[in-house]
Formats: structure tokens, C-alpha cells, sequence
């Protein structure tokens, strides 16, 4: 037993955390919205110059091997940044998927429209989707659709309603593939949302730093400081949820635990959001300053992936009928394995 | 205590429904900020309001009022938010303003300034906060320099709501090397004036709801100072100020918010999340609870009676209210809860739950953060020291 | 429409609050408790030189022909001062049921076996009970049940399961007197509660002004000053819906509101009553300071007469089915009339 | 990252199941706070326990423990809780005192004590607040007097507990003149000396949870000093304190509280209101994330690493799910939920409920009061200024 990261995985945290505070700042979203393109092509070349895409393919097929852990590391730095590019989706999401039933993936990204959301994210940009006709999953070029933006609050939210025909042909699998990407994007939203909450924090901690009102730094109020005590609370008690459901194998545990790491990371962005808005006063509430970026994106994810009544329903369905006691925090038990015990 | 409605409070009740029913736009009017003709539709509503007698029914009827009281002003807001009526794109002109000029007003300035305020042909923005002084409102830096009959302005306002489109505004002003709240003077300034630019501050969903003020030698008479030289904080923190807060945000609007989370709930509850009927519930009792706060409030006053922190238990009450139903109004909406009203496929009304959510982040900031009103409560309501 | 309080009831208020105030401290409760005693016979000598007991009952029948409003003002004062005698139950729910079937008023207290609660209150020092067999309303003499004390952790609720026998001679009525009783008993404890809540931020208040750490007044720190502050905006939007509830004629809209203000003031005692254990520190959690008082009556009756849960589906009925808006907020359509207009 | 438990550490909770069904008494014991008896009755569980091999694994073979690691600590917290253990009446020495005198302690004062503690022949009292200092811990003004080889030792502790029947207590005094955090000394006294009075102080339910301790010229050997003369803040604070602070509340206390709350809502849930379900869940996720933080920080010191601010958000985090989770049982007791252990008609457990909803009441308080914590957590850990 070792709950820590490995200094690998450390590591690979900070690289792409750096990466992402020098190539996404606030100033660098407001540039993206203004340019009217919907991906920063310097940005991206950097993020695949460094092998993210295919981080979770195995080494055979040009990927990097690596696991949910990595996945969930790079996601958290990509919420912490607001990342437009839809690099979570297509790596953690729609890579595994494709490698799973031993398909290539192209070259550019793949959108994936999971029945859970009603919309599909950056279905534009993509070179195929992978969708939904029942419990099918087909892989389908982008030529072959055709797409009807849908406005997000968040402007980087590029969504999509996707007309199209299911055809024999692009059926790539069946329910497996989609329950299993349900874990991943719940997760990887969870992840996302950890990082935005953290971010909210740490916007709010270099403004009230610096904001004078009567006679002193407003981050020596006792009720600042408390705000984001409380919310800093909240995101160091979601993070080791996110972590471990990232690292536990599939089970009944597992589905549970990514239902509470999406609800706690969910909370968390949610207070540390709201307390950012209430330091910066005024300033929280305008286009010039950052918090609105981690807002609005906290707001998309904490309803996609599931919403939390969807979570609470899965985390009660486990808790009413798994055994449950302290010897078990760590007692992923594979799912059949259970269905087994619990019959005899 | 006697809480059933005269026959009169009925029969003035019936006489709005009437009213509205026939003069409401049956549209919704594009809105005040975004653009020149949405600020100016609205002007035309104010001017409507008042051609039918509506546009301060509390006022004295010399000024373009009814003179009646804060009951029948609440029913009034009643059956104006019932009957879905467009949003008073004047607020800071008659509620926060008007009060003040009818308590410390001269003659003359009552006389020029509110008829034309209630006609909707001066409308007003708000110069309260600069980038130093925003909770600690004392720390204004604006100068007004007395010059025989004028006075000359400089200095930047922030956060001024309605300033892109409005004619005029008011604002703090202090003596040069006055201090804190001494000095100040509430001086109000057309916006058109020669020195005063106008910067618009888009708000965080790209609306310019806001501007910055920038006042670099702006030449007012000493007329349009409101209450004695000096005495700015004084006026703004008057009696008048907390009639004010009793204006600012009818319990209606809440009520009517309410009503139509419940219907949404009654729409979505079969998919919906089963603690969330816990929070509907809440939002309408406590949409119920400010109604009758507020309805004990106007009682007290028509007899005579004082207002205390009352304002400070309001605001934080309101605010709270109001965020608390429109974050269960999107938990309501789930996935849909992103969508703005330019969304195609949105349904009816998700884009204006959205509006309101982003509206209702903002209540427990302005009007004085929430902070800020803890500590009054705490120290003018229960005696807690500084 | 004047909703204020009238000049007679402002003054009854702060009679019977000045009353409580001096034969009722934290000293006289202690006091009580160490001569094993019931109850205080001077203090309620006292309540009823003030005709505090029959002030519901008709002045026909010796009482003062007041109205539940003035008796909501009662208990506020009775919470306030943690009252040990059972003058609420007794004035306020009791003695209008035996009013209202036109029964005499025994000369002793009369307690209320309510279905609603598991126990009866002050079963052994009353003259009768008031008991339900089914929907029937008897009116039994203490002398003909048997009682066995169930202890709660409010050393002043004395509670009983009350064994006996229904007989004819002993009903009085039925169903409506129980369903009125419901309404009373509710809206009273909301009423005890509101004065609960407000005595723990009064001990708070008075304690935090003394009590020095750092140097200074603890009552000058942000965290506990927002603490009290919090706690006393729920209070003041409790008390006018627990008014209002008590000025309505019984309506759909009555009974929303009654349950409406049993939470209200609920929520006020439990935040009020927990700020003041925090703001105390160690001394709230001693049997020597007043608070625990406040804390164990606000526990019982914040469950008593009907728990959260069931008055939360009160108003979730009237929310889901009567017409809302903000020209109803004293719409008090008397029920049978309403039922006509639903039906039209 | 590694989540699979080892099969040495399967190995070693089975062995830790085994002992605990073998020895953990059938019954109850009665409770160590109301009297001398309970008191005892948990003395002979320590002693128990003790002969086990089991009183503190983590301590060094020499002084009674058996050196194992944190990870097989949390393990055998897990089935101690599981196996319905009594509660530790020495826990403010083996959890408290103990890893300070590992740190600090001379060769000397180890031998003299770790194993004694380890065997519950010495029960230990905390005595760190006065009456002037709670939150202000800084603020104590109990006095110790060198003289030769002793110190003589006068002041007045308060909510010390366990200190009604325990045998020795440990505390900070000051030198004389000394102000604040310097010149402070922890020193520890047994409770039999001359001069020592305790007084029991009744805890709102009435039990003598605490003592208040007055002393009166207590002379003590210098030797009873732990750590420098003048650097008692820094001991408490230091590191071991950390550990402290990870060891006083187990992670498998909340789970098995919050696996009996899932039963009790099974029980209840046809009678409850919808949202509580919500709140049962809630409880469940937050004892099982109060776990999940303990196992990283505790694999995060095993590999070396030094504790920083978690100390504070644990305490703020248990504290609050341990309430929390204790108002969700009121409340799905509803009207039973004020019956003490003594009513008889109470359901079973309705009167464990209620005791361990009044334990939880004092979390926020004590061992730092919350709001001391979040001032810690923005300050130190957030780098807000003070």
C-alpha cells in the first residue's frame, strides 16, 4: 500500500502544469476569443509535441502506456489552465475507447458523444466522433455529419447537435465501450473541476494579497481568509478521491468512487468559484479579470458527465447494497467477483 | 395587526392588473445594456408608466407621483412583476436617487430634477465606487473644487451601472485634502458634460453593464450638489438611503422567480435529483419570508415608525435568496444549464434562468457586500465591538 | 392591511418577556433542577396571577378572549426563557380543544397526547389528558392512566408513554379537533423555537463582549461576529412568517405557512444554538453556562410536533398544487372555497 | 502509487482481527468519564490490550510498542473500530503525549514513561487550557519557579480531560516574567502530588468530562521538563504535534459511524424526508475521503515526507463530517432523537446517537478551535497576510 505519486507521475504534473501556465493564461484565452479561431495551433503542437494525445496508447501504437492516474495528473492541469483544446476528451475519452476494440486513431482529434450529454464538445474541429445509435458505438468522419452549434455560457465550450446516419459500417462496439467511457469522462470532469477549483483559489489568494480597503490587504479579513480556507478545505478533501478512483481497477467500489470524486471535485469548484467571485468584489464579475474563465467551465462540468443527482443516485446505489466498514476503503473487488459473493 | 386588504387596497390592486394587462409590451424588450435602442426602448416604458400615472406611485403628485403608501407600492410591484412587466432601466434614478432629493432636495432641485426623472427623459447611472474605494466606500479620491458658483470635478469612477447610455449621474466628491468621511459632498453630473469620458466595462458574459467615469475638470453648478457641502456621507447613509434598500429589490421579483422555479420543477422533477425538491421548496418559503419582512417594514413605517439594520438583514437575506434559487434553477436544468438563450435547441426559458443566475452572482457583492453587512449587524444590531 | 403589532400586544409581549426574565434564568432553572421538583409553583403562581393559562378561553369562561397571535408572542417569550411549566401546551393547544367542544377547563394543566409526537409532555403533574384513541379526542384524568418516564436529554421535557383504557364517556370529539391541535402545536413550538434562537445569540452576544483572547474582545473578531450575524438574519426572517402563520384563518395557505415557520424557526434555534457553542469554545459545552438550555429544547422541539421532514412535504403539497405567485402572500382562500375554485 | 495492500499487511489485519475477536468484551464497558469504575474498566482494556502486544504499534520495540509503520496503524485502527473496541481512556498520553516524548524526550524519560503509558499505569490528563487562554493557547499564565532540581509549579488549568480520575497530566507554564510564546516549559506533573486540587467540571449532559486543576506551590523535579527549558511552544508545535493530530481522530471511527448511519437509514428511510438520503450519502463519502487524505499523507511520511497545514484541514474536516453526520441521525430519528440511553422505549442505539451527536458538538472547538484553523490554512498555507 503506497497513496502516493510516483515521482514519475509527479513530475509529468508539473511539466504539463508549466507548459500550460506559459501557453494558456487568462491573457492568452481572451486572445484565442478575440482571433475568432477555435484552437490555438502553437498551443496544441506543443501539447502533442509532448506525446499528450496518445498518452494512454500503448507504446505499439505510438502512444505512451501510460494509465488513469497520468490521465487524471494532465486533466487536473488542463481545469487549472481552462484549456480550450479539447485534449482531455480526445486523449482520456475517445484514445482508449479506439484502442480497446484495436482501431487506430487519426491523426486529428476525435469528438465523442457520449448518450449522458446532450451535446457534443468540439465536434467541428474533430476528424471523427464517436457515436451513439442505441447501445452501438460508430466511429464517424466529421465529413459524413452535420453540426448545429449550441451557445455555452462558456465561450470555449464549442457544442454540438449532431445530425447523421448510422450505417453498419462505422459500428466499432457495443455498450461496454460507452459505460466504460462514462467512467473515464466523469472522472476526467472530476479531475478538470479540481483543478479549476484550485485555480479559483489561487486567482483569489494574488488578488486579495494585493486589493487594499480600508488601510490593509482585504486578505487579512478574517472573513476573506475564511472563504477560501473553506474552499481550500473542500479541494484538498477531493483530491485524494480523485486520485484513488483514477487508480482503483473497474468494481462496484470504483463506479462509487468516481461518482464522489465528480460530486466533491463538483462542490469544491463550486464554493472556490463563488468565494473568488465574493473576494474580488466588483472585479470578480468582469470580463478583464480571469475568475469568470474558471466559473463558467466549473458551471459546464459540474453538469456534464452526469449531473450530480445522476452521481448521488450511483454513490447511494453502492452504499445501500455493498458491504461497507473501514476495512474496505481500498476493496475494489472485480464486479463479478462480487456479484458472486454477494449471491452465496 | 390586521393582514386582509382594505376594499381600496383591492380596488387599487384591480386598477394596476387593468392597466398592465393593457400596456405591458406583449414581447420582451431587448435589453437595457447590451444596446442604445434596448436602453431606449425602455425609456419609452418609463414614459409610458408615467403617462398612466405609474412611474413612482409613492411620490408627491407634484412631482410626477400619486403620493400613496408602501403598501399599495408593494402591491403595486405585485402585479408589475406579474404581470411580467420590462425591467426599470431608471432603478438608480428613482429608487436611489429620488428618495434622497425628496428628503434633502431644495425646492428648485425637486422641481428640476424629478419630473424629469419620473418621465424617464433623465435617466440616471451611479457613481459610487473608484478602483481604491469599493467596500470602503469612505476612500473615494474624486475631488469637487469649489469655484465660486461651480463646482469643478476630477477623478475616476468604476462599476457605474447604466453609464454607457444614461443623461446623468451621482456621486461622492470630497474637498481636496479632506479625509475619510469627512469632506465629501453628493454631486450630481450630466454625463454628456465636456470632460467626462465614458469607458464601458463588459460584465463577465461580454455585456457592457457597466463603465468606468472619467471626470477631468467637469464644470457643475453648486446647485447640483445634493444636501450641505460636506455632508455627502451623512445624506447618502440617511434614512432615505435605507428607504432605498427597502425599494431596490421588491419581494415580487422574487415571488415571481419562485413561482416559475416551481413550475420548472414540476416540469423536470421526474428526472430530477430528490434533494432538490427540498431547495425549491426553500426558495419559495423564503421568497414567501422577505414578502412578509418586508410587508411588516412598510406596516412599521406608515406608522411612524424608524427603519433600523433592517436594510443590512435584508440584503444579505435577498441575495442569498436569490443566488440560492437560480443555482437550484440550473441544478434543475442539469446539462441544459450551459446553454445561453442563443442556443438553438435550448429550451424555453433556459437562456433566462442562465441571465438570472449570472445577475443573482453579483447580489451578495454590490449594494454593499455581504461582508461588509455582517459586520453592521453584528455591531449596530447586536452591540458586538469593532 | 397593517401588519404590525398592536400597542396591547407589543405590551403583553414584553410583560410576559420581563416576567420570564426574572423568575426564569439560567439560576432559577439550575435551581429547579436540584430540588427535583416539577416545577416551580412561584413562578407559575405567577403565570397564572397573569391569567396566562386561560388567556385563549373566552372571557365568558374566565379567560382573556385573546387570539393565537398574542399566544405565538407567549411562547416566543416561553422559548426565550427555556419555560420548564407546560404553559403552551396547555394554554395554547389544550384549552382552545376543550373551548371548542365546550368543556369546562380543569382547575390544574391539561396535557396533549397528539399523535404526532411519541410521548406525552408534563403527563404527570397535569389534572387530565388529553389522549387519542383513533381519530376521538378523550379527555381522561390523570388518575386513569398509568405513566412510565422516557427520558430526554432536556432535563425539563418530561416525557411519558401513557398506558389506558378509552371508554365512551371519556371522548370528546373528533378528527377536526386533532387536525386543529396539529396546527397549534406546530406553529407554538416554531414560536418557542424563534425565542430559542434568539436567547442564544442574546447569551452569545453578552458573553463575546467579555470575553478577551488575543487582547481583545473575542465579539471583535470578523468569524465570530458573522457567526451571530448569520444566525440572526434566519431569525429575522423567521419571526414575521411565524406571525403571519399566527394572524391566517385556517386555509391551505395556513397550513404551508405553519410548517413554513416550524422550519424557519428551526433552522434559527439549530444555527443559533450552534453558533453559540462555537462562540462560547469550551465554556458552551458546560453544564454551567446557559447554552446547553437552549440547545437540548431546541433539539426536542425542533423534532416535536411534526420533524422537518413531514412539515417540508406540508409545503411541498400547497407549492405543488395551490396557484403561487407574489399576489397570494395573504391569500387565505378559506379551504372548502378553494376546493370550489380548483374544482370550477 | 501502489492501492493494493500488501500480503504482509493482509496478513498482519488478520492478525489484528483475530486478537479483537478473541478479546474485545461482549459487553460495553461502562464509560471512563462518569466514574471511577468505568474508569478502571478501561484502565484493565489498556492493560489488556498491552499484553497483546497492541497498546501503541507504532512505538519502538523498547517501549512497549512494535515498531510497525503508519499504513499498519491505519490498519489496525480499522479493525479496532470494526471490532467495536473501547474507546482509549490514555489517549491524551499515547496519542498526545506519547510521540512528543519520542521526539523530545531524554533517554531518561522514555524509559520512565513510554512504557508505563503503553501499559496504562499511567492514565494522562492534557491540561493546556486556562481560563484565559483557549484559542489564545499563548495567553497561559501558570507559573513554574526554578528551584535547584525541581520546579515549583502554581496556576489554574480548565476543560482538562480525563484529569477526574487519571494519575498524571501534562501542561505549558511560563517562566515568571516570561510573555506569550516565550519562556514557556512543558512540564509534567503527577495528579496525586501535594498541592494539586481537581475539581470536576460537569459537561452539559451532566458528566465530569473535565477537570478544572488548581495548583498550589506543586513541586516537581526538573527532569519532569520535556524537551528545553523555555522552548515548550515549539514542542507542542513541532512535528510530533503534527503526528498527533493524525493519530487523535482515525479515519475508521467516522467509517464505522457512517456504515451504521447507512443501516439506520435502511431502517428509517420509508418514514424519512427524501433529502436526508442525500445527506446519509454525503456522510458516507466524506468519512470514506477523510481516509483516502489520511492514507496519502500517512504513505507520504512513511517515504519521508514532513506533515505540513493538513493538520488543519483534517481537523476542520472531521470535525464537520463527524457533526454532520451526527445531526443526519437526529434527524432520521425525528421525534425519538432527544431520548437518552435511559428511556425505555428507545430504540436500540437511539441513546448512542445522542451521545455521540453531543461528543461531536465540541469538535469544532477543541484541539483549535475551526476559526483558528482557517486563519491557519489562509495564512500558512494559502500565504495570506496576518
Amino acid at each position: 500500500m503506497d497513496f502516493r505519486l510516483t515521482d514519475e507521475q509527479t513530475m509529468l504534473a508539473e511539466t504539463v502544469g508549466a507548459l500550460l501556465h506559459d501557453c494558456c493564461s487568462g491573457a492568452d484565452l481572451r486572445r484565442l476569443l478575440e482571433s475568432g479561431a477555435a484552437r490555438d495551433a502553437g498551443r496544441w503542437a506543443q501539447i502533442e509535441a509532448m506525446g499528450l494525445p496518445l498518452m494512454l496508447a500503448p507504446e505499439a501504437r505510438g502512444g505512451s502506456g501510460l494509465g488513469m492516474v497520468e490521465m487524471a495528473l494532465v486533466a487536473i492541469a488542463c481545469g487549472h489552465a481552462a484549456l480550450p483544446e479539447p485534449l482531455v476528451e480526445h486523449a482520456g475519452i475517445a484514445v482508449p475507447a479506439l484502442v480497446a476494440v484495436g482501431r487506430d486513431v487519426p491523426a486529428g482529434t476525435v469528438a465523442v458523444g457520449h448518450p449522458v450529454n446532450p451535446f457534443v464538445a468540439d465536434a467541428d474541429t474533430a476528424e471523427a466522433l464517436l457515436l451513439a445509435d442505441g447501445d452501438a458505438m460508430h466511429l464517424v468522419p466529421r465529413a459524413a455529419v452535420t453540426l448545429v452549434r449550441q451557445d455555452s455560457i462558456d465561450p470555449f465550450r464549442r457544442l454540438f447537435r449532431v445530425d447523421w446516419k448510422p450505417a453498419p459500417a462505422t459500428r466499432i462496439g457495443g455498450a461496454a465501450l460507452w459505460e466504460a467511457a462514462l467512467e473515464r469522462g466523469a472522472l476526467l470532469a472530476a479531475a478538470q473541476l479540481l483543478g479549476l477549483a484550485q485555480r479559483a483559489v489561487d486567482i483569489s489568494v494574488a488578488y486579495t494579497k494585493e486589493r487594499q480597503q480600508f488601510g490593509k490587504p482585504i486578505g487579512s479579513f478574517q472573513a476573506v481568509k475564511h472563504h477560501l480556507a473553506s474552499a481550500q478545505v473542500k479541494i484538498e478533501f477531493a483530491r485524494p478521491v480523485v486520485l484513488a478512483a483514477s487508480a482503483l481497477p473497474a468494481s462496484s467500489l470504483a463506479r462509487a468512487r468516481v461518482s464522489h470524486a465528480k460530486l466533491a471535485a463538483q462542490t469544491a469548484a463550486d464554493a472556490a468559484s463563488h468565494a473568488a467571485v465574493q473576494v474580488h468584489g466588483a472585479m470578480g464579475y468582469s470580463w478583464e479579470v480571469d475568475v469568470h474563465f474558471v466559473l463558467k467551465r466549473a458551471l459546464a462540468l459540474g453538469q456534464a458527465w452526469g449531473t450530480p443527482g445522476f452521481h448521488r443516485a450511483r454513490v447511494a446505489e453502492h452504499m445501500l447494497s455493498a458491504p461497507l466498514g473501514p476495512d474496505r476503503t481500498f476493496d475494489a473487488v472485480p464486479l463479478q467477483q462480487e456479484a458472486r459473493s454477494e449471491a452465496a | 395587526m390586521d393582514i386582509r386588504y382594505t376594499p381600496e387596497e383591492q380596488a387599487f390592486r384591480a386598477e394596476v392588473r387593468r392597466w398592465m394587462a393593457a400596456h405591458v409590451p406583449a414581447q420582451p424588450l431587448p435589453d437595457f445594456d447590451s444596446t442604445r435602442e434596448g436602453f431606449e426602448a425602455h425609456r419609452q416604458w418609463e414614459r409610458t408608466l408615467h403617462a398612466g400615472g405609474w412611474g413612482m406611485v409613492t411620490w408627491p403628485v407634484e412631482y410626477g407621483g400619486r403620493g400613496l403608501d408602501l403598501i399599495r407600492w408593494l402591491i403595486f410591484e405585485e402585479e408589475y412583476y406579474r404581470a411580467g412587466a420590462p425591467g426599470r432601466v431608471n432603478q438608480n434614478g428613482i429608487f436611489l436617487l429620488g428618495p434622497t432629493l425628496i428628503e434633502y432636495g431644495t425646492p428648485e432641485q425637486k422641481a428640476r430634477f424629478l419630473p424629469a426623472m419620473a418621465a424617464g427623459d433623465h435617466i440616471w447611472a451611479q457613481a459610487w465606487s473608484e478602483p481604491g474605494a469599493g467596500s470602503d466606500l469612505a476612500g473615494v479620491r474624486s475631488t469637487a473644487v469649489r469655484d465660486g458658483d461651480d463646482y469643478v470635478l476630477s477623478g475616476h469612477k468604476i462599476w457605474s451601472s447604466r453609464a454607457v447610455h444614461a443623461d446623468w449621474a451621482f456621486g461622492l466628491f470630497r474637498a481636496p485634502g479632506s479625509e475619510r468621511h469627512k469632506g465629501l459632498s453628493l454631486i450630481l453630473f450630466p454625463l454628456d458634460a465636456a470632460g467626462v469620458t465614458v469607458r464601458p466595462i463588459q460584465r463577465f458574459d461580454g455585456k457592457p453593464v457597466f463603465a468606468e467615469l472619467f471626470l477631468d475638470n467637469v464644470r457643475v453648478p453648486a446647485t447640483n450638489r445634493l444636501g450641505e457641502e460636506g455632508q455627502g456621507w451623512a445624506v447618502c447613509m440617511s434614512t432615505a438611503g435605507f428607504e432605498r434598500g427597502l425599494m431596490l429589490r421588491s419581494p415580487a421579483r422574487f415571488q415571481v422567480a419562485a413561482a416559475k422555479l416551481v413550475d420548472l420543477y414540476r416540469a423536470r422533477a421526474g428526472a430530477a435529483d430528490p434533494a432538490l425538491g427540498a431547495a425549491v421548496a426553500q426558495a419559495w418559503m423564503d421568497a414567501d419570508a422577505y414578502a412578509l419582512s418586508i410587508y411588516a417594514t412598510a406596516s412599521r413605517l406608515m406608522a411612524g415608525g424608524a427603519i433600523g439594520p433592517e436594510t443590512s438583514t435584508n440584503k444579505i437575506f435577498w441575495s442569498e435568496l436569490d443566488l440560492d434559487l437560480h443555482k437550484t434553477a440550473l441544478a434543475l436544468l442539469g446539462a441544459e444549464a450551459e446553454l445561453t438563450a442563443a442556443a438553438p435547441d435550448a429550451s424555453a426559458d433556459v437562456g433566462d434562468w442562465l441571465d438570472g443566475y449570472v445577475f443573482s452572482l453579483a447580489g451578495p457583492v454590490y449594494a454593499g457586500a455581504n461582508e461588509i453587512q455582517r459586520n453592521i449587524i453584528a455591531e449596530r444590531m447586536l452591540g458586538l465591538p469593532r
